[in-house]
Parts: C-alpha cells; structure tokens; sequence
C-alpha cells in the first residue's frame, strides 16, 4: 500500500504487464527516454529496452498500423497517442483494421491491441490537447472502450485491457493524472472486478448520476455538495462506455426515477444520447422525468481561458438534477 | 514514361523467350523448377478466366482479374519460403496459389460469403486487404516482430502503383527504413489505378521512390518470371541478412478490366493492350521451354488438361459454397463476452423466430 | 419535367453548380474519364475540363487536404470519396480542419467543401463499399450532414450544399442510385426548402417513422402494408441527420405518440440515440412508448449474402411498430 | 548522418562570420538589406525571449521556442514576396515577423485567448497549425488554386524534421509532384522532435526525401540567412516559373526546449548544444557586418534599444490581452444559421443569468 498518482498507477500496471507477459510491447512518441509527455511510461524503455518500448517515427497510422502487423506476429502492442487530439490519423487503422480484422478473420486472428488515449480538458492546454473522442470509438464495432475514473481502477484496467484478446481504447483522464490513492499493487487481476461492469461510487435516492473518467470526481463533488440541500444523489461510474452495463443503471433508475448523464464530449450524439435510449426503453414507467444530459456543447474545443465555460462542473451537474427534480 | 520499362528494366527471359543475362540479377532453374513455373503461370491464369466467367455467370459479385500480372505474382510468390509472411492487396491470385491457398477459398469474399476466406497462419499469408496500402504497415509490423523473434524469416507486402500516393504506404517506407525491417516492398505497376495512369500517381519511375527513404528499388521486368524470381529472392536474402528493405516495382500491365464491374473502355485504348499482348508473360517461358528442349507436345497438353480439370473443380466448388448462417453475424465480432453483441442476438434470434411461429 | 435516376439528377445538380460559380471544383479519385465508378460525374471533365473536374492521385486524406487548402485560395471544392468506407484516411483532414478551421480563424476562413459519400448497404458489394458513417461526421461539431433520399432532393439538396458557406457531408444513398422520378431542372434552389429541415413524406396519426437516405424509401413500403393492418403510420424524412430538425419530429410525435427511428448504421450511438434522448426530452409527456429504435447491428457490415439479414426492412420495421404499440 | 550537414550543406556565411561562396547559390544585398536581416534576427529572437518569460510568469500557458532556428525563418522568409503564401507550423514566430504579423497576435494561442490569432488573408501567413503536417496538403491545395488563378506567386509551407515521418506530409508531395504545384516545402530540421532525434524520423538526411517523388532537395545551413535566403529564393523563383516543387532542408539545431513544457535534460546531452552555439546564426553575422564595416557600435546599440523596447510593449501587450467572451464560444462554429447551436446557445445564457439571478 502506498499513495500513488493515477499517472504513477497506470506506470506500475504497464511494468506488471511487461513483467507478466515477454509478448507485450509498448510503442508510441517519446514513450523511451522521455518517458511520455505525462510520464506515464517514466523508466520502463530502460529497465526493458528499446526492442519493448519503442519510441515511434512521428505518425500515428504508422504506429497503430505497425501495431496491427505486429499483433498478427503473436505480440500485444500497447500503444500510446500522445494526445486525444491526434489520434485522427490513425482512424482508418483503428475503424477498418483494429476493430474488424479479428472479425474478418473469422476470430482466427485476434487483435489484442490497447491504445492508451490522454483525454479530456481542463489542464489549459492549447487545441487539440481536450479533446473527448470517445463516442467516435464507442460506435464503432469490434473495439472496447473503457476509463479508469481513479488511481486504483487505472492500475487494474490497464492490465485487463492488455491481458484481454480485443482491442481496448482506454481512455486516460489527463486531467486526473495527479490525483492520489492507496494502490495496492499486489492486487490479482484476475480476481479483481471486470471492467466492463459500471460501479455505484456513492448510494443515494433522489437522482442518478452516470459518469466516466475525469466526470466521476465532479459528480461525487456534486453529490456532496447537493447533500447540504437535502438532495441523496447516487453517482455511478460507468467504467466501460462500450459496451455500456445498462442493468447497473437500470437498477438505479429503478430506484431513483431520474437519471442525469454527464460527460466531456459533445452532448450531440455523445455517450449519453445511446444511455438515455437505453434507460428509456428499459426503465420506460419508472422514469419521472426525461434522462437529461450534461456535457460539451456542439463546438470545437475552445481556447483554454474557456475551459471552465465550456466543461460541465458542480454547478452545471446540479442545475440538471433540479431540472429533473422540477418534472 | 518510357513504355517499355526503360533501361533499368531487369529481365532475364526476353518477350521472344530469349534467355538474356543481367550483371546483378540471375537464377539457376532445374528443368523441373522452370517446367513447375510455367505450371504455375498456367493454372493461376486458368484460375482466373474461371472465376470471371462465374462472375458472369451471377455466382460471383465480383471479380478482381490479374490476367497479365502472372509472372509477377508466381516469380515472387516462389521466392517465398514457407515460414516467410505475405500481405496481399485483392488482387494476389498468383501469390496466393504459390502459397497453397485452395483457389475456392478465394471465391468466398467476391461471392459475399465471407469477408476473409483462409487461415493466414497456415498458409503465412494475410488475408487480401480492400482498403488500399493498410497492409503494407502491417507488413511492417510484422517484420518487427520477426526482429524480436530472432528468426531469419522475411515478409513481402504487395500493393499497386496507386497505392504508392496513399500515406499509409510512405509511412511503411519510413518504420521500414528507420527499424531497417526484413520486409520486402513489391509494388506491381500495372500501369492503372481503375481508370487513372501512372501520371496520376507519380512523374518518375515508381521504383526510384525507395530512394527517399534511404533503400534499394529496382525495376523488374514484371512478365519476366525468371526476372521476378531473381529480383525477389535477392530482396528476400537480403532482409533476412539484416539489410532491411528493398522496394522492387514489377513493371507489368492490367490486361483485364480493373474488376468485372469495370468498363476500361471508357479511359484506354485498344493499342497499348495490344502491344503489351506481345509481353506476354506465359507465352515467353512457353517459347523458352520448347526451343531449349526443356518441354514436349505432351507437357504442355498435360499442363491444359490439368488447367481443365483445376477450372471444373472450381465451378462445383464455387457453386456449393455455404451462405453464411444469419446468426454467425454476432460470431467473431469479440473474442470475451460482450454484453450488448449478446443482446443484439438474442433479440435477433427472436425476431427470426417469430416469422417461424408464423406471427407476421 | 424528364424522368431522371438520382445518380443522374446528382451529375445534373453538379452541372449547375460548376455553370453558375467558376470557382467550384469537383476532385476524386476516377471522376474524369471514367465518370466516377457510378458514373455520377459522367460528362463533366470533358465540357467542364481538367482544372475544374480533377482526378485525384490514389490518396483520401491528399484530397481533402488539399481541398482545404483550395478553399482557403477561394474555391469550392466539391470531393468524391468514391465508398463510404474509404472516408476514414481522410478523417483528421475532415474532423481536425474541414470542420474546425472557420472557429478557429473567428469565421475569418470559411470552409465552403462538399464531401460526397455514396453510402449504405444492399447492392452486394465486398467489404468497406455498405458503411454508414454518419454519426462519426453528425458527432464532429463544424459540420452539416444531410441525405436526399430520392431524385429531385438530390438535384437540390447537392447544389445547397456546394452554395453553403459551411462544410457539407452529402450522403448519397447507394442502392437508391436507380431509383427513378420526374426532375424540373429548372427549380431555383434559391427558394427551394432549406435541407435542414425535415418533411413528412407520409401523414399518419398511429405512430411516427423517423428515417432518412436509404430508409425512406423502406419506411414508406412498411407504412403501405401496415395499412392493411389498419395502421395509419407517419413517415418523416429527416434530410439531414445533422443538425437534426427537432421541432418536425416532436410536432409529430405529439400526435402520435409514438417515434420509431430507422437508420442502417448500427444503433449503438447511431442517430437515433440521439434523436431518441431529444424526443424524449422534448415530448416527455406525449410519448405513449419509448422511442424504438431499427438499424444495423453492433458488428461490423457482414459479406453481402447476409445483406438482408443484416439491414432494415420492412418487416424489422412493422415489428418495431407492433412493440411499441404493445405499450 | 553527419552532424555538420555534410558537404551536400549550402552556406554563403560561416559561423565564423566568413563571407564564402557557392557554385549555385548567392544573394547580392545592399547594406541596408544586410543590416535589416540582422535587426530581423535580433528582434525575433528577443520576441522569443520574451514569449518565454511571459510563460514562466505564468501569462502564457506554453511558449514553442524557436532559439537557434531564427536563420532558418527570417531568411526563407525575407524571401518571399508579399503575395506568396505561407503555411507555418507552430513555431514559425520568425516568418510571422517577416510577414508583419504583430507578435502580440502571437501569444493569444499559447494564452489561451484564441485557437488563432491574426487573419491570415491580411498578410497571405496562415494560421499555427499544431496538428504535425496537416498544412502541407493545405499548401498544396492553395498552390493549386494559384494555378488556376494563372498568378505568379508561390506558396511556403512550414514543417519539422519529426513531420517528414507522416503521411500527409508525404501525400503533399505526390500531389505537389503530379500537379506541379508552385510550392516550395521547407523543412526545418532541428535535428528533434520533442525527445526524438533524427534517427528515429530517417537513415539518410532529409533533402534526398524529394528525389523519390520526383522533385528538387536542397540541404541549406539554416543557421546561416545569407544560404537560406538565396536558395528559398530560387525555389520560389522556380515555382513561378512552372517548374513545380523543392524541398528545402535548412539544417539546424533546437537551442532550447521542444516547449517550455519539455525537459530536454532527459533525452539530449548538452555537449551538443554547445557545439551548436559556435554555429550561432545572429553572432556570425555580427561578426561579418562589423569586420566588413557595413555596421557600427551605433548600429548594434540600436537595434538592441530597438528590442528592449519591442519587449517592454509585447509585455504590456500580453497582460492586457482580453479573454474571450464566454457567450463567443457558439460563434464562428458555422457561417450559417444552424438550430442546434441557437438552442445551445440560449441554454448557455439561461444557465448564466440563472447566477446573476442569485438562484445558485
Ligand atoms: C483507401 C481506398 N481508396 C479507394 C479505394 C477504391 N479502389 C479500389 S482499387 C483502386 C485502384 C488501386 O490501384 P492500384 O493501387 O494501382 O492497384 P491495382 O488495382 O491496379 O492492382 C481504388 C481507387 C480503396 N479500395 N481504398
Ligand atoms: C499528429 C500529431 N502527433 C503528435 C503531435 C505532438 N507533437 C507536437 S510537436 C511534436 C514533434 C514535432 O517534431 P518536428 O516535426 O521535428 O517539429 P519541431 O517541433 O522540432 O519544430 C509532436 C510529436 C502533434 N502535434 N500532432
Ligand atoms: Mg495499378
Ligand atoms: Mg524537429
């Protein structure tokens, strides 16, 4: 047990994989000496060489590409975008290789790939540094997509989504990186909680809060603050947007009456538009009011001085429950 | 352009089956080895006139011909060695038949029964990749794996000229160069990308790209098959001795149309297909092995009869090919359990089955 | 008045566009010569030229690029990207500058780019020529997507968008190339409907089908048999999936009751999540069943063979209808 | 690669300050033209500075250096006429000097007031472009349009060594290539991208890239203005002429930190920077118009009160930059009315005004 950061965390997950398995390889830019923009891959190009962490040429289907190759080869790629923002060139790679070979293949060849993606605002960054593409990825069949929201959660799901035979998107909450936790890094992986089971982080009656990666904090800083008001919010942290664990919430719902989604992205088409589907379909009689969703607004990411305008906080989060509280 | 490949051009077997010598490039065949290519080149052509006409037939939806592209694919396919790895585009019939892949298995995509077909890893050879120049950078990948593994093994990746302006492609070139990968870049110009000329592509020899990236290129005569052949095992030999990659452009022609679906009557004439008809790659080594004595009447007759055969098995096979079950659309998609691919079948299967129960 | 196919009353369309403004462009890979592999461009270069009618060199993201780049020199780029699932090369030049370039330059450079995509299933096609990836591109705030689904929208619908100032992705529903109907080439797209709002093909009072491109046509065979039935089904053909026409669709579910929305994409995050957490939003109250939803599958577009097993029709359609009738 | 650029590097200017010459470049300037370049240099570099410090004051919230590269920019682009265009990356502070860009609209980006800054069409200088190589096929593009226009002018664009690795930067050389498009690619090769050096991007120096498309590469001492400017001159003379694209490779070094977010100290040994600082491109050309006379004391002092001042004002500027209005978020996102972002936008005023309303 020691106190660790969420950067430091996902660090000792990525060595225990390279430990565990002499096929995992880590790629990426400025992964090696560096050690990241984040340094998140901090000692590990020197402690198993250069042959396991590799620092790429500077393009991004390049490395996704190579890592499909390598993955045909019996290898597990790890690989490391530098930024959400740059992910883009590597689409192709990710949609029509990544996400379909193994289908393609009739499940002879399986694509046990994880692309570690830095997501999300508010660290004053300049474009392209916020961005929350996860929607693009969660719609896209073949791949899972899934977020750690803390320290601890970031050490085990980093190694499940290596161990496992798909290829995982994971999603890493920039701004969250410096967060602290007690880690227990001896923990088994294999015993440990699957990540695609959402988690209730706080019980509550009164309204639903579903939430991922850097959202889960702000929800469970609204919850407390909304208890002074006499509001009991139970805040759940999905984990996994792709797929969804639509009986968690269901259960929920079932149990508060309203749900409120909050993400990063853009609320248009975001996560939220398929869990509010979902939850209504499924929970059409006991919703008393409509699922509301909070999150980015149909724009481009703005300039950083904007950053607190434009991504949902506290206020925003409890502005929607006493808007579902008003139906 | 020069038409006719220029000076660089490397051949060892003229259009008129001579057999001319290059200072670089030179294969020693045993009769046996250069009958089995004419074999080859042969029933890889069969192949192909047989899968067009079930296209036209309607049991196929599809067909990418290679009709021309012959040697080119049989010369490096046979370069290959069996633990080495191949990446196709849609378009390698002759490299696939080099690597034991059952023709029928090749039908299945163009008849939309499957989207892949065979076992790359029992044949070490990828399935055929649609998307141009994505299988180059696996190719890539892969050979930096054989770096890891420690072994001699090499991989070949194939793609077109016009694949050459995709930036997938480039990038190959780049991780190539940079890991100094055991790959093999082998790029057929067959001078078309569906109805665009090489001058769309590029205003210099294709071959002349590898250049750029710090390694070898060179231009092959690519309806020579001997030519084919000496070029690629040199390209193979040298990766494996650690000297990473070479590009090699096999200057050849699409002599069909770019698939079934095409009409290359819209944007090319008639002459150029009749002047390259004079480079065939077939009747050349024909030619060869008859005047040096290397083949009789009885060979080359033995060949068509197997050709015949091989074109008959074809068409039964083609036409008893399974349709895919409805429900094997969830199967594969994900290796673990997936909630929602559950879901989605569950709710599938009910809504098949209530047209059973006759409710609609 | 002449009885036109869409594929020909979208070249009529782009014949238009390049009389009335020299500075439009149309680029692509094969749109010379052969006409583009649907013949779409058929005629074009050879009276308008191979400055104006371009065929690309074999590169999506080149093409997009560069279309940028013309349009920042004045021009209006017109692009073919020759299958819907060949866009993916180009998704950073698309995501990153087609759609964020205006904000970024406070509306100093506009992004006037059309971006033609032939999409969708059921003409039997290999692998990557039956995607629909419009929510990627409904998803990306910047730009405007819309689908005619029949002749006379697409002669108008393909003019408005190279006359817009904004960046369009034109969906061309594939399979309904063929379909035939009376085209006036002489209507003024001036004073035709905006192709941001949605029309209700069909009047109907039993329950609302949502649909768009290549569903229209499905949805209003579906409301032709459930006639027989006795049902009296509402279609509305939404035109353009982003923005989305809310106040169309709520006016009519308001009298319904009831929303079903069909789309080929897959339904995770597809459309008609999106559509569905609105409606909800908006008709809370009015909804006598939860919006249903019909599409394809979490998977990825299978071999032709099992193209209707696989996309919407008109039976998957009226089984929605009977659920949400069943509520 | 050699670490002095080899014989292949083209210099007018020694570090030493040596006026020398060259088979196939020179440049005829007037003093006045002489001493302007250098006052360019020093004011860009004391911008730089500036810029820096602001950043470590917390005012900016990241500054891209460009120390060590100011030969590189101000030469190329003194070269250009008003009406050519230039694609810079971000750290093209220098060339956004030389097109009267106010170095104030410059830090608005790295404040964090705007993803822009100035209007590109005011002074034919794009905007920053941050994602790695994407303005190369703008360039093109924009290069195309001059085509059609049937103007003579020419079009810059902008990229690092780290850059050539990517596709789009080698898709705009195809399309360069086949379009013979009047641009000119100038790559600065600083030897890093961020941690990465050269090695990790190629095996052979960059300039050769363009023999494999087709087009000129010239290796230029990017520390040296006098080489840098006669060759972009000549590559953009060239392009007006019609005779398409070159690559120009000014070889340089990154004097400071890939950002002032970067720790250089953990992948580069300083031995090389001091190396470097010998090749300095202001002190060479000190050096030469003091011993040639062409500048005195008087000069240098005022150049120097010159860019004490510009600093003070970039200071004051900065501070006094405004933040953007929440509400402008919505505008600019489209040229047209467009529903969803009225509706947002009211929810957007609503949620505010319900503060100053006192509800929360
Ligand atoms: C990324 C991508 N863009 C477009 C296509 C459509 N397409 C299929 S084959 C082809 C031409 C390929 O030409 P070439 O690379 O020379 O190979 P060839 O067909 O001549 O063997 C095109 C444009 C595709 N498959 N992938
Ligand atoms: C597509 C993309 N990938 C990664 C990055 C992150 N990044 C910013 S600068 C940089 C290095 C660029 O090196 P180089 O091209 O040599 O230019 P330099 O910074 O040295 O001027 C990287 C990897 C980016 N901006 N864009
Ligand atoms: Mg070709
Ligand atoms: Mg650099």
């Amino acid at each position: 047990m020691a106190v660790t950061t969420m950067a430091k965390a996902i660090n000792a997950g990525l060595r225990k994989a390279l430990e565990n398995d002499p096929k995992v390889l880590l790629m990426g830019e400025d992964i090696g000496k560096l050690g990241g923009v984040f340094r998140v891959t901090d000692g590990l190009q020197k402690d198993f060489g250069e042959a396991r962490v590799i620092d790429s040429p500077l393009a991004e289907s390049g490395i996704v590409g190579t890592a499909v190759g390598l993955a045909m080869a019996g290898y597990r790629p790890v690989v490391e975008i530098q930024f959400d923002g740059f992910v883009y060139p590597a689409f192709d790679q990710i949609v029509t290789q990544v996400a379909k070979h193994r289908a393609r293949s009739s499940g002879r060849t399986p694509m046990p790939i994880t692309i570690r993606l830095p997501f999300g605002g508010g660290i004053g960054a300049v474009e392209h540094h916020s961005e929350s593409p996860e929607a693009y990825f969660a719609h896209t069949a073949g791949l899972r997509v899934i977020s750690p929201s803390n320290p601890v959660d970031a050490f085990v799901m980093v190694q499940q989504a290596i161990a496992s035979d798909d290829p995982v998107i994971f999603l890493e909450p920039k701004r969250r990186y410096w967060d602290e936790a007690d880690l227990d890094d001896t923990v088994d992986i294999a015993l440990a909680q699957s990540p695609y089971a959402a988690r209730v982080v706080r019980q509550g009656t009164t309204a639903t809060l579903a939430c991922y990666g850097p959202m889960v904090r702000t929800c469970l800083e609204a919850a407390l603050a909304a208890e002074a008001d006499g509001l009991d919010l139970e805040v759940i942290d999905l984990r996994s947007v792709s797929p969804l664990d639509i009986p968690t919430v269901a259960a929920s719902v079932r149990k508060t009456g309203r749900l409120i989604v909050v993400h990063e992205a853009s609320v248009f088409l975001g996560i939220g538009a398929e869990l509010a589907a979902r939850i209504t379909e499924e929970c059409f009689y006991a919703l008393e009011a409509p699922v509301l969703r909070v999150g980015g607004y149909h724009t481009p990411y703005p300039p950083s001085r904007l950053d607190e305008e434009y991504l949902p906080d506290l206020d925003r989060v409890l502005d929607a429950v006493d808007r579902a509280l008003a139906y | 352009m020069t038409a006719d490949g220029g000076p660089e051009l490397v051949q060892l077997l003229t259009p008129e089956g001579e057999r001319v010598h290059h200072r670089d490039y030179d294969v020693d065949l045993t009769p046996d080895e250069l009958r089995a290519l004419y074999r080859d080149l042969v029933l890889v052509r069969r192949v192909d006139a047989e899968a067009t006409a079930l296209q036209r037939q309607g049991e196929l939806g599809l067909w990418a011909q290679l009709l021309g592209q012959e040697a080119a694919q049989v010369g490096s396919g046979r370069a290959l060695r069996p633990d080495d790895f191949a990446f196709p585009t849609y378009r390698e019939h002759g490299v696939a038949w080099t690597r034991d892949v059952d023709p029928l298995q090749l039908l299945g995509l163009f008849r939309g029964v499957t989207n892949g077909g065979w076992d790359p890893h029992d044949h070490n050879f990828a399935l055929y990749t649609i998307v141009i120049g994505d299988q180059t950078l696996h190719a890539v990948g892969y050979a930096m794996g054989i770096q890891r593994d420690g072994t001699d093994r090499a991989v070949i990746t194939y793609f077109g000229d016009g694949a050459t302006s995709q930036g997938d492609v480039n990038e190959s070139f780049v991780f190539a160069s940079v890991y100094n990968a055991p790959v093999v870049f082998f790029c057929q110009n067959n001078q078309w990308a569906i109805s665009e000329p090489l001058e769309r592509q590029t205003r210099i020899p294709l071959y002349k790209r590898a250049a750029g990236f710090g390694f070898p290129g060179v231009r092959v005569d690519g309806n020579d098959v001997l030519a084919v052949l000496a070029v690629t095992r040199a390209a193979l030999q040298n990766a494996r001795e650690g000297n990473g990659p070479t590009l090699i452009e096999a200057f050849t022609y699409r002599m069909g149309a770019h698939t079934t679906s095409d009409d290359p009557t819209r944007y090319r004439v008639a002459a150029d297909l009749e002047a390259w008809k004079l480079k065939d790659p077939i009747e050349r080594v024909k030619v060869y092995l008859a005047r040096s004595g290397l083949a009789d009447h009885d060979f080359f007759d033995a060949v068509e009869a197997e050709a015949e055969t091989l074109a008959i098995g074809l068409r039964e096979g083609c036409r008893s090919l399974p349709n895919p079950e409805p429900e094997s659309l969830f199967d594969h998609v994900y290796a673990e359990p997936h909630s929602l691919i559950d879901s989605e079948r569950e709710e599938f299967v009910r809504y098949h089955a209530s047209f059973a129960g006759g409710q609609h």
